[in-house]
Order: structure tokens, then C-alpha cells, then sequence
């Protein structure tokens, strides 16, 4: 019999002997060149961190390869980031540009620190989810390739965090991101009402509607949706099966931008809506590429120096952003759920554009 | 030339960036589930929607949590995928590994399931995508014996995760890793055997600038922090001043303003800093946190669904952190059985103190009311009074 | 000496500041309804309660608005304000009086009611406080001969009230007493007789600084602004800057930080430039507004009742206000008719777009969405799409 | 028959001469001195206002009395202001010194202009409403008298609004004003059932509670109050004659500030509460008083120049606010309505105290 609740292994066991003498001790840091940080401990004693791209959906032998090279360069030390890169252990300065020039011949990507476009964070799509609006993995690939160059080098005024959810439920906290790609439903779930009483528990799935658009009839066990209520979020299919709502037609992508997570300067923000709606355009996506590139560079050109998204718009304004980036503003900007009143326009300050 | 099976997922092969098709067609070689998993995901490419049909209860004995359950809604083209379900791990605070671990997931993944992964998971967990049912015992068998063992999944609590904190960070103010550690094993129950109304996420950055964006997407957030002065190495301000400039890039982002920068000496008012970590970020060498260190509180953050996305704000500004975390850990538990008992189903800690009011949280969980909860106090007058609050009525 | 009636109120009449109780006593010793209400106050700085019933339904003939019905709950002490109904009468725009037109109003009032007023209520109506139900008529018909009229009440339009605007004001962007009276008198049949789901109040500021607070009271606030570009007289900045810092007190209190001031020249760039007026406010003699004036419109205002209070928000960024206000007109009867169909008894204006959603107004009164109208878009993924966004389903 | 709807008199026929040479195209003014503007037109003409505050409140006796003195200065022209002061209105220079010797003399503060404390808007309280909670021009008259230093000089930081509302049906709007005072009840209503089939509509009443605190039965023509819902708003009863809910004993005064409307450099912005309750102790609000001048001082003297409260406080923090000015912090502090959740510190940065 298996035992169980013995949890992950213990972390201590995996830190490399640099990290264990300096444990807690750090005292600066450099970033020597994209992808490549130097942390030095109040011993003088130093720790060399690589940083590779990943596209997180790997392989076993990938896994394997990567422990080849932790192998041969780091001792077989090594570990993932909170966004899903990896990072080469080194203790010995020396073997940075072997591993760097190693880690380029095998299409290793060495980058995403400082002023930089980190990882995407994303989530499974048609991978593995039940709920997508879109894919994850693809969308991101077809992405990263046409931004690639701001992983490797780090010439943005300030981080840019892109994230993707593949739906509503945005796993991976994409709401706060400064760029966020999010797929949506745009219609009405189909209610299957021959299935429901076998699949469905009728008052969890009234209840979990945001905006209340289920009615349920306990008695022949079905289940109505007020279309003029429904914004397709899908949390109803998430409890009740007989409601599927995926649309080939109609299924796509939104743009959000803005959002943070550090405390650093400002204060966490949500990420705001950009783009309500970009199609669904396999294998790459082109519109949200070409969508995305943009929101890119014209914050790369205005904003200032350690300026992340969010700051910069806040700071020149919405109207202003709106009218640099060219994207039309519609009805769907404007908030109308539960907190849509603190969102209005409150006082007479505003520009024209 | 052969006309490839998968057209679309083949234009993703093309470009910079490491290729998740490359690594699906890597394991399609070798495993049958992998081939049938490109192939359904070709079809959905041409189809724009996916293929898995709403998830099902599968398990392995003893634990309600740890595998999410999915089944192809094509069963008839994709055989391999009509199960296939994810099993998710616990990771190693930090996602530290040595390579032998690694090699032993690999080894225990590529024998039972697609011998494709995500290293990691939103989560944190890492991810084993893809297995039929029968496999699950025995895998999660072979993976208990190789040191691993389930995260969480449906209504209960997440696998906790950590910043790299001291382990690289000069900035630390908490041993994140160790925490992080001490609360995965301290809760191994609550993780694998769902007891709460909804699931529940506990995220640790050892700072404010928070790796793990634990104020995104956690119940519970820890947010290393400090009491005292930041530690200025004045020489190492002056060095910085050669190649930055310090009025701009530091004192006037300085949210507070409470920095004066003279040309030779930088003066912060710490009574005003509220640690945001910005001037730190820019000067690493030359300012560092100060001393008497430990961590803010924050609860509540979540994804949208169902009232509306929340990041978590402050219910304790400053806690020192030491094991055995026993005043951590009381307060933990303090939260969880006032949700536990007064959440509805699918009701997040966040979404329960939106419903119920701060005022009954902070009563039913004995912590003071203080100003560092709010950005601002109310602005409507619906305020409440306690009948101890009042005079007794006459009549 | 003799014992006062009223002790405590007379505690009132010392200090510094004009007392209302000297007015009260002034108007009691020739009236005996301000005698009795002079009484009653008293009991009621005794009892710490008031003494007045809830309000009846009283009013004038034709009218169904203008009148508060008031009744004493101790007739039995204080006969003489059984009944003590106030009036409110419509002010001339900007409460500008000529004195012979104050005295009529006094002896009308002196005539028919207590002899005591409030100059003015915070509507803006010149409030007489207090008469008997059978006074009503023949004060009404007094005060219609004087060239007075009543203001609005229950659920009806409001007097609209004006800031002093170009009557006395360098400022004035629009001319808010003529606009004022031109509304005033164009929906005289809104005011007084109550059709609507509750009241609807309109207030005019002719620039930014809102000197009568349209933006926290009326349901429609039009606040004057302007396009072009702010006009300096550069001799009067220099002038002003061996007075005042103008780095300090002005430039860095811009909102948006679009001055730059060199010692000698004061640059705005003034497409960032939001009008807020501080830079005009605090160099009255050197910057002036634009020459392009017209006002925004906005929507929503008022007080906490019931779903809390609401700041009124842009829903037109600029509108050229001259007379015959057609275009405001326009607007303001589409407003209403929407709000009139859809709102429920006693919602306010921005109590419906709160619950049916600025979209649906808009698209009602037939405004484009604009940037304008937000301070940033939503956070919330939860957003509607019209029917005419969508491709045609296939099947 | 008498004329209706003939609206009020025309505003044209009010103006002095000087305002109707000089409509719409004023120059620039001066606050010559407190409670003194000149306004120069573009023609070179220049008006005098002179500002005299007003217990708003006022008797015909009183009225007839401003008349004699505008008449005797002004040619008889004057007007009231948004706050209710009276301001005479001169186009001889000359007759300044005069007329403010002559207001002072009567007893009329000449004050209220630039950075002072200018009228208290108010409403009605015990005089004439049926809700109030607290007097109204008791606790304003008790206060100016503190404060009157404020009113005749102008020496703060920046302007300061008061306003003061019975109950929390607002009149008067003091829900923007830099300190408000603000009637409050804390106790629920007591139903008298035996007159709510002849005095209420059940429907209304229930909707008419923000908190959904009331429950009608509609056979039996009750109403319930729920007593853990009810925040004591007096909503109910303002539809509902049977739900009194006046309670000398409980009913009080709660402050408010940092509110402002203007756009001048921030935003309008919402008053917040700083003290949930202080007892109604008539004639002279002792308690009332004292806090109130007691925020006063202390943003006197924290305050940068051209800074509101609002303004202030947000620069400095809450947390520092009470600090300052030793009120203390409680659970009522936090927001627990509808959009609480927007007020929460979701963020790391705060200041200690
Ligand atoms: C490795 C990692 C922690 C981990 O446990 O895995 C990490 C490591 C460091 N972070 Fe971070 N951060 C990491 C995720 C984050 C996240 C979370 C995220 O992106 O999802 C955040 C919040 C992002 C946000 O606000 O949306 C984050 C916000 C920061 C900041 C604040 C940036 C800002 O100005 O807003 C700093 C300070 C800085 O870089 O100046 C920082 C600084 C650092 C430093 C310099 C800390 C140190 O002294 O070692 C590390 C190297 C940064 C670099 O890449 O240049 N780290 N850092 C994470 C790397 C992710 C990756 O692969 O790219
Ligand atoms: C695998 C993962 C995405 C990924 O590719 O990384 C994931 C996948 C799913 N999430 Fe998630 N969530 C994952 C991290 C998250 C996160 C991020 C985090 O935990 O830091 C969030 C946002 C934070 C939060 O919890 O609020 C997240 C918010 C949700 C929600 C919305 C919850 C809410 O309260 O708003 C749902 C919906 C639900 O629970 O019914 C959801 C539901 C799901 C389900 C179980 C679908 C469902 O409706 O039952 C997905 C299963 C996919 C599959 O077939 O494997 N997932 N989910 C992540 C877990 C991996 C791991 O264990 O490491
Ligand atoms: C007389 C006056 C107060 C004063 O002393 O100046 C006043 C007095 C009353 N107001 Fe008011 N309101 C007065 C201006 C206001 C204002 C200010 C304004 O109009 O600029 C407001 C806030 C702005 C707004 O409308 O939102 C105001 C918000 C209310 C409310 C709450 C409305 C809401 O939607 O939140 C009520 C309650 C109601 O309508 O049932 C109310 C109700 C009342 C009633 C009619 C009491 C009632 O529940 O029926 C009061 C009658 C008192 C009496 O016996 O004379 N009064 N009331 C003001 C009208 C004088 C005038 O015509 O010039
Ligand atoms: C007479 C009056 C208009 C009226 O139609 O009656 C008026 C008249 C002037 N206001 Fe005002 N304001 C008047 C109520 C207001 C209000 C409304 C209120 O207090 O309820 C406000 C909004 C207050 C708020 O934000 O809460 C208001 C915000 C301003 C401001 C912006 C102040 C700021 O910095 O926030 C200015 C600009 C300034 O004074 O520098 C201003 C400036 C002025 C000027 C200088 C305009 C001018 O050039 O003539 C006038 C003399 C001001 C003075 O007293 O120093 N006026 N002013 C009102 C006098 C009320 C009183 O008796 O005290
Ligand atoms: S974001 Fe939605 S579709 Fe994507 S993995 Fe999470 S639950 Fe599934
Ligand atoms: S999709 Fe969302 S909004 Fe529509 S009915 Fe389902 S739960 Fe409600
Ligand atoms: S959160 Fe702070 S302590 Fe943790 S890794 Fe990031 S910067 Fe370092
Ligand atoms: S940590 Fe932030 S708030 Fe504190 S001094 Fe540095 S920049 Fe200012
Ligand atoms: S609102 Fe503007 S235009 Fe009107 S009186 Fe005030 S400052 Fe002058
Ligand atoms: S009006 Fe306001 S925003 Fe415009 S320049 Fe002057 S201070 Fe700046
Ligand atoms: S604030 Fe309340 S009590 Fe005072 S006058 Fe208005 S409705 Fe009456
Ligand atoms: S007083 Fe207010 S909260 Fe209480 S029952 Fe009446 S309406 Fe509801």
C-alpha cells in the first residue's frame, strides 16, 4: 500500500551547496546580460543563475534533456520559475558561456529578466480543458515567436507580463497581467434539457450565474437562460454538463491590458479591457499577434523608463491610449456589472484624446 | 513528400520559440496516448473547439483530490484519449529539483501515462497530462514510493507555493520556501481530502514585489515585509549615481515621495516608506530591507468567477514569521472553519467576507480592526452598530 | 428676571455667528405659529427627537408639487403648527435680488405663513417655512401675482440651480444663469406636477470648480469647459511668480503635469491639459479658459438613498450650449423618457444605468461611447455582445 | 385665478448695471481682502462683492433688514450664494469700508472667500422634518461660533466645506464636503403593524431597504424588520409613516471628511467616514465641536498649501490620519455595503501608523 500525505520532497534536499552555504544571506544582485543573473552573497561568494525560455507543455525527454545539461554544467542543480522558465544553476563563472552557447545550439531561448517579456503564462485550451474558448499553447507559441526578441533582449521601459486563460475561469490569474489574452464565449449555453435531471444539480447551477440569467423549474427538472442576462461566462457548464457553450463561429479571443502584481511603485491593478474581441484563427492566430504587437510597441515608444503598462496608461490617460493605439472604443469598455459605478468618469478632468 | 496527419500543428513546429509540438510529436513516438492527443488537438484546430467532454470523478484510494478527470468526445477517432486524465504533484518549494528527482518523473510518467507534462502548473503543481483510469493507482503508487505525492484539486486546499525567496533572493524578509514547506505538510488532509465549500490558495512572496503575484490568486497571500529603516550603503549610492539618475528614476517614482536625494546623500523618511520595493529594485546593491523583518496577511484573491475577480488586501499588516508558524497557522485555521462554516458551496474566502462584511470576519476570527485594511474607510452611512455599541433603551 | 421658555435655544443666541434663534424669537413676537415653533424646537432640544408627524399630502391648486406637508405630533402644546407646511418657491437664476422683490416676498409671507424662511434651501428654492393648509391658495395666488412660482417636489423635476457664472465670474464657459432660466421656465409642467419615478434634479456650473456642486446633487450636472488652448498673459505669470512658487503651487499640482515654467516662460502643452482650473484659480490675471466654451454632460448624481450615493459621470464630453439649448433639450427628454419607462418607482437616473448598464443606455439615448466616459474600462470579463456582433450561426 | 407655472422672475431684471455692462466678459478678479472681491471686466470696470454669512434660517425681519443695508450701499442689488451668505454687491469702491463697518457692526461676519471655512450647508432637523436624527442649525450655529476665525480670515491651507445633514437622506449633499456632519440613527425601527395596512404599501416599504432587511407578509398586511440586516437608514420609514424610528437615546452625530466637488487639481471625491457616532448633547454639541475643530487643527497644520482634506489625507494615508488626529479606528470604518470590496488594501503598501 502506498503511503500517503507524505508531501513533495523536501526543498533543502534539492538546493545546490552554493545556495545552502548562502541560504538567506544574499546581498545583491546583477543582471550580467539578458537571461544571466549574478547573485552575490555577504560571504562574497557567488551564484550564477540561466534562465531558458520553455513552452511548459514538455515532453519527458525534454525534462531529460535539460537535466543533461543541468548535468553537465550545474551539478544536476536547477529549477522552474513561477512563470515557467528554467533556470540553470552555476556556481563557477566560467562555465556561463559554455551553457549559454549550449543552451542556443539546442534552441534554447536564454532571457526573460529585467526589462523584458518573460514567459507567457498560460493554461491547457484544447490541450485538456473541458471550457476553452480558444487554445492555450498555440496562440502563445504563435506569439512568442513574433516577440522573441524581447525575451532575449531587455530593452522595454519596464517588465511586460503576458498571460493567456482559455477561459472565464482565467487559471493563471491573467486579470492582473499586463497584457492578458483571454478566450471568450460570445453565446448562450445550450441548455440540453433531457440531460439535465441526470446531470445537474438544478439550485447549484442557478446559483452560479453572475448575473442571475438561470431559471430553474424544480419541478419538471429544467433549466431556462434569459439571453438578455447571459454574458457566456460559462460557469454553468463548469456545474452543469447539459449546458455546453463552445461556438466554433463565435468562440475567440479579448485583449486586456494594464493589469500588475508587484507593489512596486503602484499598487496591484486589474487588467482592463482592450479588445473585446479578436476571432479565433488558427494555427497562428495572426489578428492577436498583430493585436498584441502593437499594444507592445506603442507602449515601448511612449512610456518611461521603469513605467510598467499599467503606470504609463494611468498616467497619459485612456482616451490617450485609445487613440494611440488606434483600437476603437465601444459600449463592451464600459463596465456594467456589479462595481461598474466606480469605473464612470466621475469629474470633469479628461482629455480629448 | 508524406502529407503530414496534423497541417496545422505543423506551422507551430516553424518559428523561435520552443515548440510544444515538437515535444507532442517527441512523445507521439513513443506513446500512443501522446499520437492520439496531437491528432484530437489537430482536429480542433480545424474545428475551433475543443474535444474533451466535462470532467468526471476519478481518484486514487483514500484522497477525493489530486486527478482532474477528462474524456474525449471522440472516443471512436482517438482511442488512446477516450481516459485521460491529469494527475497533479506537489512541487518542491521553490520548484528547486536536483536531476535524479526529475529523471524519476520522468521514468514513473513515461510507464503510465502520455509522457507529456507541464513543468509547471498555474498552480504550481507539476503537471502529468494524461492517463486512463486503471493507471492511476499504480502511478500514483510509483510516485509515492519515489518521494511525490498529489496536490489538490475540487473543494480543497491548493498545493501552497513559494517566490525562490532566500534561497536566491537577497531581498527575503521571510523564509518563503520554508513556509511554504511546513504549511504544504502541515496541511497534507485539507489538500487531498475535500472538506471546504471551494477550493483554497495559500502563496508566499518573501517581498512586495511579489514573484508569485500571491495577491493575484490566492486565498491567503504573504507578503514579506519590514518594520524598521531600509539599510542605505551610502557609497553604493553614489556609485549608482554615475550611471542612473537618482531624482528621477528612484526619489520621483517613489510612491510616498518621501525620499531627498541632495546629489551626494539620500535621506528616506521610513516613517513615510510604505516598502514598496521600488527603490531597492533600482539600486540593489545600494539599499536593502531593513531588519526586523516578517510579513503582511492579505486574503480574498481570486479569478472572476462568481462575483467578480478580487486581489487579496491586508487583514494583518505585520507578523513576525518563525517556525513552528504556530500564530500563522492559528489563524489559518481560525479562517478556514468560519468559511468552512458559513461559506456557501462554491463560495471563495474573498467572495464569503464580500457577503457577510469585514466587520463579522474580523469578529468571528479575533483579529482588530486597523486602517492598513482599507485604502480609504466607507464612504456610504449603512454603518452597522453592535448592541453593545448602544445605550440601553429606556422603555 | 423672568424664566425663560426656552433655555436651552437661548444658549444659542451668545457666540459670534448670527444665531437663528435671535431670527426665530424675531419672527414669535408677532407671530404665533413661530411662537410655537420656537416652543417645540425647545421640547425637542429636551427630548433630543423631533416633533414633527410624517409628511402629508397638501399642495396648491393644479399643482402636485411645491408644497411640504408637515404636522405638529403634539398639537395639543403647540397648536399653531398643527399644520406648518413649507413652500418652496423658484429662485431667480443665480439668487440674484433686487431688494424690492425680497421685501414682497417678506410681506406675502408675513401675510400667509411664520414669518420665517430659509434663504435658501439646498435645492436652491427660496423655502417659506411653515403655514396652515388653508394659507396655501391665497399665498399661492400672492406669490404667483408677485411674479413668484413654486418649485418642485415628490417625484417631479427640481428647481435647477446655476452657479453665479458670467454674471459676476471670469470663468463662466457657458452662460449658466440664462441656461438655468431657459431650462427653469421650458419644463415648468415637469416641476409641478410630479410624472416622473422620482425627483430629477438639474445643476449648471459654468466651469469646472462646480460652485454648486452639479457633480455630488443633481441628476444631470452640465459643467462648462473648453477645447482650445488655455490663454496666458505671459507678463502676468512673471508678474504672479514674485509672489508665489510657481513650480510648486502650480506646476506640480497640475493632475496631469502638463506645465513646464522656466523662470521666465510658462508652457502648457495643453492636449494633456484635463481643465481641471487650478492653474486658472490660482493666476486669475495670467491664464484664462479657451475661446472655444460649450460644457460636458453628465449623468447620475445624488445621495445615498437607496443604493448609495453616485457622483454624476460624462456621458457627453462637450456640447455647444446656446440658446434655444436645442441639443440639450433633446437630450435631456431622451434621458427622461428612458428613464420614465424603465425606471421603478422612486429609482433615480443613475440607479437604472446602474442596473440596466450604460449600454443600454446609450444605445437608448442614442450617445456613441467614448473613452471619455470611464476612468478606465472594466476589469470584469463579463461582457455582453449585441446580437448584430455575431456571425450567423451555422446550424 | 392665480397664473401658474410662470417660473420664477426673470434673473435679467435682477442685475445691477455694472453686471449688465459687464455680463460674460469679466477679466479677472482679487480677494481684496476676506469676505472682499473685486471682479475687473475687460472694459476696466470693476465690481465689489462683499460676503456677509447667514444662519439661512432667517426672518423676514431679518430679510427687510439685508434689504435696508443694500439698499443703503448697493443701490439695492444683492444675491445669496451656493452656500446661502449674502453678498452685497457695489460698484463704488469707496463704499467698501462702509458697508463692512456697517455689517459688523449689525453682527454679520464678512468672511467665507479663499481658504477659509465658508457657510455650513445644512438642512432642516428638528425645525421642520420628520427624520432627522439631529437638529440642524443647532450644531451649525454652536460650531461657527468655534470656528468663526475661519470664516473671517483665510488662513488654511485650502478652502474648507462643511455641510451637516439631519439623516442620512443627505439634503444639501454632504456626502462631498471636506468634513460632514451627519445625523444617524442606530437602533431599528419599531413596526407598529396595527397601521400598516392603512399607512404603508408593503411592496414599497420592502424595496425601499438598501439591505433587503425587510420581510411583508402580504395576507396578514405585516411588515418585519430583520434585525441583523437593518443599518438603521430610515429609508423605511420616509415610505412607510409606521416604522418610526427616532431614538433620543441612540440616535446621534457621525463626521465624515476629505470629500471635495470641484475638479481643482484631484477629482470630487466621496466624504469617508472618520468618527462612526458622537452623542446629540443639545444645546451646543460639545462633542461635536470639539472633533470637529480638532481635524480641522490638525490639517492645518499637516496640510501643504492649495491642499484640500481629501487631498491631504490621501497624500499622507488614513493610517496616518488617525494617527494624527487620534481617532481612533474601528469595524464600522471598514465598508461592508455594496462596494466594499473596492475599499480594501489590496496592495503591501501602508505606512505603520
Ligand atoms: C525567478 C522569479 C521568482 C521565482 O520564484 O521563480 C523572480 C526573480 C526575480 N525577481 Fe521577480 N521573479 C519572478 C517572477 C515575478 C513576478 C510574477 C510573475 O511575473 O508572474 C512578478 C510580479 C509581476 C507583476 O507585477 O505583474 C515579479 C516582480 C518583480 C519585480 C517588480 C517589477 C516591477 O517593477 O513591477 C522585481 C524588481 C525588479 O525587477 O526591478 C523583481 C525582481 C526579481 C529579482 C531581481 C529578485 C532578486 O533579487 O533575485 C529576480 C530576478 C528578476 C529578473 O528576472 O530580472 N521581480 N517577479 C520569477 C521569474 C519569472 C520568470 O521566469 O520570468
Ligand atoms: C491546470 C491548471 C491550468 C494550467 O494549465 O496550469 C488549471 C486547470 C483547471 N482549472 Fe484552474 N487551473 C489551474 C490554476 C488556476 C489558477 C492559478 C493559480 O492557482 O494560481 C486559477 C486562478 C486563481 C484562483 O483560484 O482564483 C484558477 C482558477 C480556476 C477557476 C475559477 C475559480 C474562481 O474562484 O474564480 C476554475 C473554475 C472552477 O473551480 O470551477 C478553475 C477550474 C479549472 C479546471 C479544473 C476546469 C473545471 O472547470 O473544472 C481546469 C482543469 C483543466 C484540465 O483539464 O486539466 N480554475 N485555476 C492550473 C492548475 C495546475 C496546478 O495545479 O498547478
Ligand atoms: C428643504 C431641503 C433641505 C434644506 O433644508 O435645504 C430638503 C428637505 C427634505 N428632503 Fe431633501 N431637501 C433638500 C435638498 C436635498 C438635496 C440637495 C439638492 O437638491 O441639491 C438632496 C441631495 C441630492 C439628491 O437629490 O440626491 C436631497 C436628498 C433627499 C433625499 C434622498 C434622495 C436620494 O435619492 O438619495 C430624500 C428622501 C426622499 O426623497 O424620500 C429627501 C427628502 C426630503 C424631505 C422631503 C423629507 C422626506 O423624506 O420626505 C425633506 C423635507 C423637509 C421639510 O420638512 O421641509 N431629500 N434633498 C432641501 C430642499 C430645499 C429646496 O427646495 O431648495
Ligand atoms: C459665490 C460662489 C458661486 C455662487 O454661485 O454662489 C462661488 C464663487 C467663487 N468661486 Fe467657488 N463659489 C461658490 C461655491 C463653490 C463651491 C460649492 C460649495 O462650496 O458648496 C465649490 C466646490 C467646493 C468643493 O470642491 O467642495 C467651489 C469651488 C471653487 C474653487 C475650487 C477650490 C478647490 O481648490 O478645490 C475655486 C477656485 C479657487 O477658489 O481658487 C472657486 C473660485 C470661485 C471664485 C474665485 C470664482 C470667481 O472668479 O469669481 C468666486 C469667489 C470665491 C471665493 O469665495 O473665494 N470656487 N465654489 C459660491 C460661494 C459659496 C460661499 O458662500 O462660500
Ligand atoms: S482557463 Fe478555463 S479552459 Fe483554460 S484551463 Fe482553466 S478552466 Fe480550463
Ligand atoms: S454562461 Fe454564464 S451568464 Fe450565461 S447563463 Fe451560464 S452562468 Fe449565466
Ligand atoms: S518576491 Fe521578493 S523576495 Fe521573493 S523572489 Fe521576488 S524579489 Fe525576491
Ligand atoms: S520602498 Fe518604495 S515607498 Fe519606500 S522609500 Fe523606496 S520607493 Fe519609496
Ligand atoms: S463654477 Fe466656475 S464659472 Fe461658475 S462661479 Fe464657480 S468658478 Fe465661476
Ligand atoms: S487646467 Fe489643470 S490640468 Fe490644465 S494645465 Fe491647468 S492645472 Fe494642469
Ligand atoms: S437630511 Fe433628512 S432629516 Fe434633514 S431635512 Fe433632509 S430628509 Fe429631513
Ligand atoms: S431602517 Fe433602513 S436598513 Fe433598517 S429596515 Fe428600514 S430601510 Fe432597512
Amino acid at each position: 500500500m502506498a503511503k500517503t500525505d507524505i508531501g513533495p520532497p523536501d526543498y533543502k534536499t534539492m538546493l545546490p551547496p552554493v545556495i545552502e552555504r548562502n541560504y538567506g544571506k544574499w546581498l545583491y544582485h546583477e543582471i550580467l546580460k539578458p537571461g544571466v543573473l549574478m547573485h552575490v552573497g555577504e560571504s562574497g561568494e557567488a551564484l550564477y543563475s540561466v534562465r531558458a525560455g520553455s513552452p511548459r507543455l514538455v515532453s519527458t525527454d525534454h525534462i531529460r534533456e535539460i537535466c543533461d545539461i543541468a548535468e553537465k554544467y550545474c551539478q544536476g542543480f536547477l529549477r522552474f520559475t513561477s512563470r515557467h522558465n528554467i533556470e540553470f544553476l552555476l556556481d563557477d563563472e566560467d562555465q556561463i558561456e559554455p551553457l549559454v552557447a549550449e543552451l542556443k545550439s539546442r534552441g534554447y531561448p536564454v532571457g526573460g529578466t529585467g526589462h523584458s517579456i518573460s514567459n507567457i503564462v498560460h493554461t491547457q485550451g484544447w490541450v485538456h480543458c473541458h471550457t476553452p474558448a480558444t487554445d492555450a499553447s498555440g496562440p502563445v507559441k504563435a506569439l512568442m515567436d513574433e516577440i522573441y526578441e524581447h525575451f532575449v533582449e531587455s530593452k522595454l521601459p519596464a517588465h511586460v507580463r503576458i498571460a493567456l486563460a482559455c477561459c472565464l475561469n482565467m487559471c493563471g490569474a491573467v486579470h492582473c497581467s499586463d497584457i492578458a489574452i483571454l478566450g471568450i464565449h460570445r453565446t448562450v449555453p445550450k441548455t440540453d434539457n433531457s440531460r439535465v435531471p441526470n446531470v445537474c444539480e438544478i439550485p447549484s447551477t442557478i446559483a452560479s450565474c453572475p448575473t442571475g440569467a438561470i431559471r430553474g423549474d424544480m419541478k419538471n427538472k429544467t433549466l431556462t437562460v434569459n439571453d438578455e442576462k447571459c454574458m457566456y461566462c460559462g460557469n454553468c457548464y463548469t456545474v452543469c454538463p447539459a449546458m455546453p457553450i463552445a461556438d466554433p463561429e463565435n468562440d475567440g479571443i479579448s485583449i486586456w491590458v494594464g493589469g500588475k502584481v508587484s507593489n512596486a511603485r503602484s499598487k496591484p491593478m486589474f487588467s482592463k479591457l482592450a479588445i473585446p474581441f479578436l476571432p479565433n484563427n488558427p494555427p497562428r492566430w495572426p489578428e492577436v499577434v498583430h493585436a498584441v504587437k502593437n499594444i507592445i510597441e506603442v507602449y515601448a515608444s511612449h512610456a518611461k523608463k521603469h513605467e510598467r503598462m499599467g503606470e504609463w496608461i494611468e498616467r497619459v490617460g485612456w482616451e490617450r491610449f485609445f487613440a494611440l493605439t488606434g483600437i476603437p472604443f465601444t459600449d463592451q469598455h464600459i463596465d456594467d456589472f456589479d462595481l461598474a459605478t466606480e469605473t464612470f468618469r466621475t469629474s470633469a478632468q479628461f482629455k480629448w484624446r | 513528400m508524406e502529407r503530414s496527419d496534423t497541417p496545422l500543428l505543423d506551422e507551430l513546429e516553424k518559428g523561435q520559440w520552443p515548440s510544444f509540438v515538437k515535444d507532442m510529436k517527441e512523445a507521439a513516438r513513443k506513446n500512443p496516448m501522446a499520437k492520439d492527443l496531437l491528432k484530437q488537438l489537430e482536429l480542433s484546430y480545424k474545428d475551433k473547439i475543443g474535444h474533451w467532454k466535462h470532467g468526471g470523478i476519478v481518484g486514487v484510494k483514500g484522497y477525493g483530490s489530486g486527478v482532474i478527470g477528462r474524456y474525449s468526445d471522440r472516443p471512436d477517432l482517438f482511442p488512446h484519449v477516450q481516459a485521460f486524465h491529469t494527475m497533479r504533484v506537489n512541487h518542491p518549494s521553490g520548484w528547486f529539483y536536483k536531476t535524479e528527482t526529475l529523471r524519476k518523473l520522468c521514468d514513473i510518467w513515461d510507464k503510465h501515462g502520455s509522457g507529456l507534462t507541464n513543468m509547471h502548473g498555474s498552480t504550481g503543481d507539476a503537471i502529468l497530462l494524461g492517463t486512463t483510469t486503471e493507471h492511476l493507482q499504480p502511478c500514483f503508487n510509483d510516485l509515492s514510493d519515489a518521494g511525490f505525492d498529489l496536490g489538490g484539486s475540487g473543494s480543497a486546499l491548493r498545493t501552497p507555493s513559494a517566490c525562490v525567496g532566500p534561497a536566491r533572493c537577497e531581498w527575503a524578509c521571510v523564509d518563503s520556501l520554508d513556509l511554504c514547506y511546513h504549511l504544504t505538510m502541515a496541511y497534507q488532509d485539507q489538500m487531498h481530502r475535500p472538506m471546504f465549500p471551494y477550493k483554497f490558495k495559500i502563496k508566499i512572496s518573501a517581498c512586495a514585489n511579489d514573484c508569485v503575484a500571491a495577491i493575484a490568486r490566492s486565498d491567503l497571500s504573504i507578503i514579506g515585509t519590514w518594520k524598521d529603516a531600509i539599510r542605505i550603503n551610502a557609497d553604493e549610492v553614489r556609485a549608482y549615481a554615475e550611471n542612473i539618475n537618482i531624482q528621477k528614476e528612484v526619489c520621483d517614482l517613489c510612491p510616498t515621495r518621501c525620499m531627498e536625494w541632495d546629489g551626494n546623500k539620500l535621506k528616506i523618511y521610513d516613517e513615510d516608506c510604505t516598502r514598496c520595493m521600488h527603490c531597492i529594485n533600482v539600486m540593489p546593491k545600494a539599499l536593502r530591507p531593513g531588519k526586523e523583518t516578517g510579513a503582511s496577511i492579505l486574503v480574498g484573491g481570486k479569478a472572476p468567477i462568481v462575483k467578480g475577480a478580487l486581489l487579496s488586501w491586508v487583514v494583518v499588516p505585520f507578523m513576525k514569521l518563525e517556525p513552528p508558524y504556530d500564530e500563522l497557522k492559528d489563524l489559518i485555521e481560525r479562517i478556514q472553519d468560519w468559511w468552512d462554516e458559513f461559506g456557501k458551496s462554491r463560495e471563495r474566502l474573498g467572495e464569503l467576507i464580500q457577503r457577510l462584511g469585514m466587520r463579522v470576519f474580523l469578529k468571528a476570527v479575533g483579529l482588530p480592526a486597523v486602517p492598513q485594511m482599507v485604502k480609504a474607510p466607507r464612504t456610504n452611512p449603512y454603518v452597522f452598530f453592535w448592541p453593545e455599541d448602544l445605550k440601553k433603551e429606556e422603555k
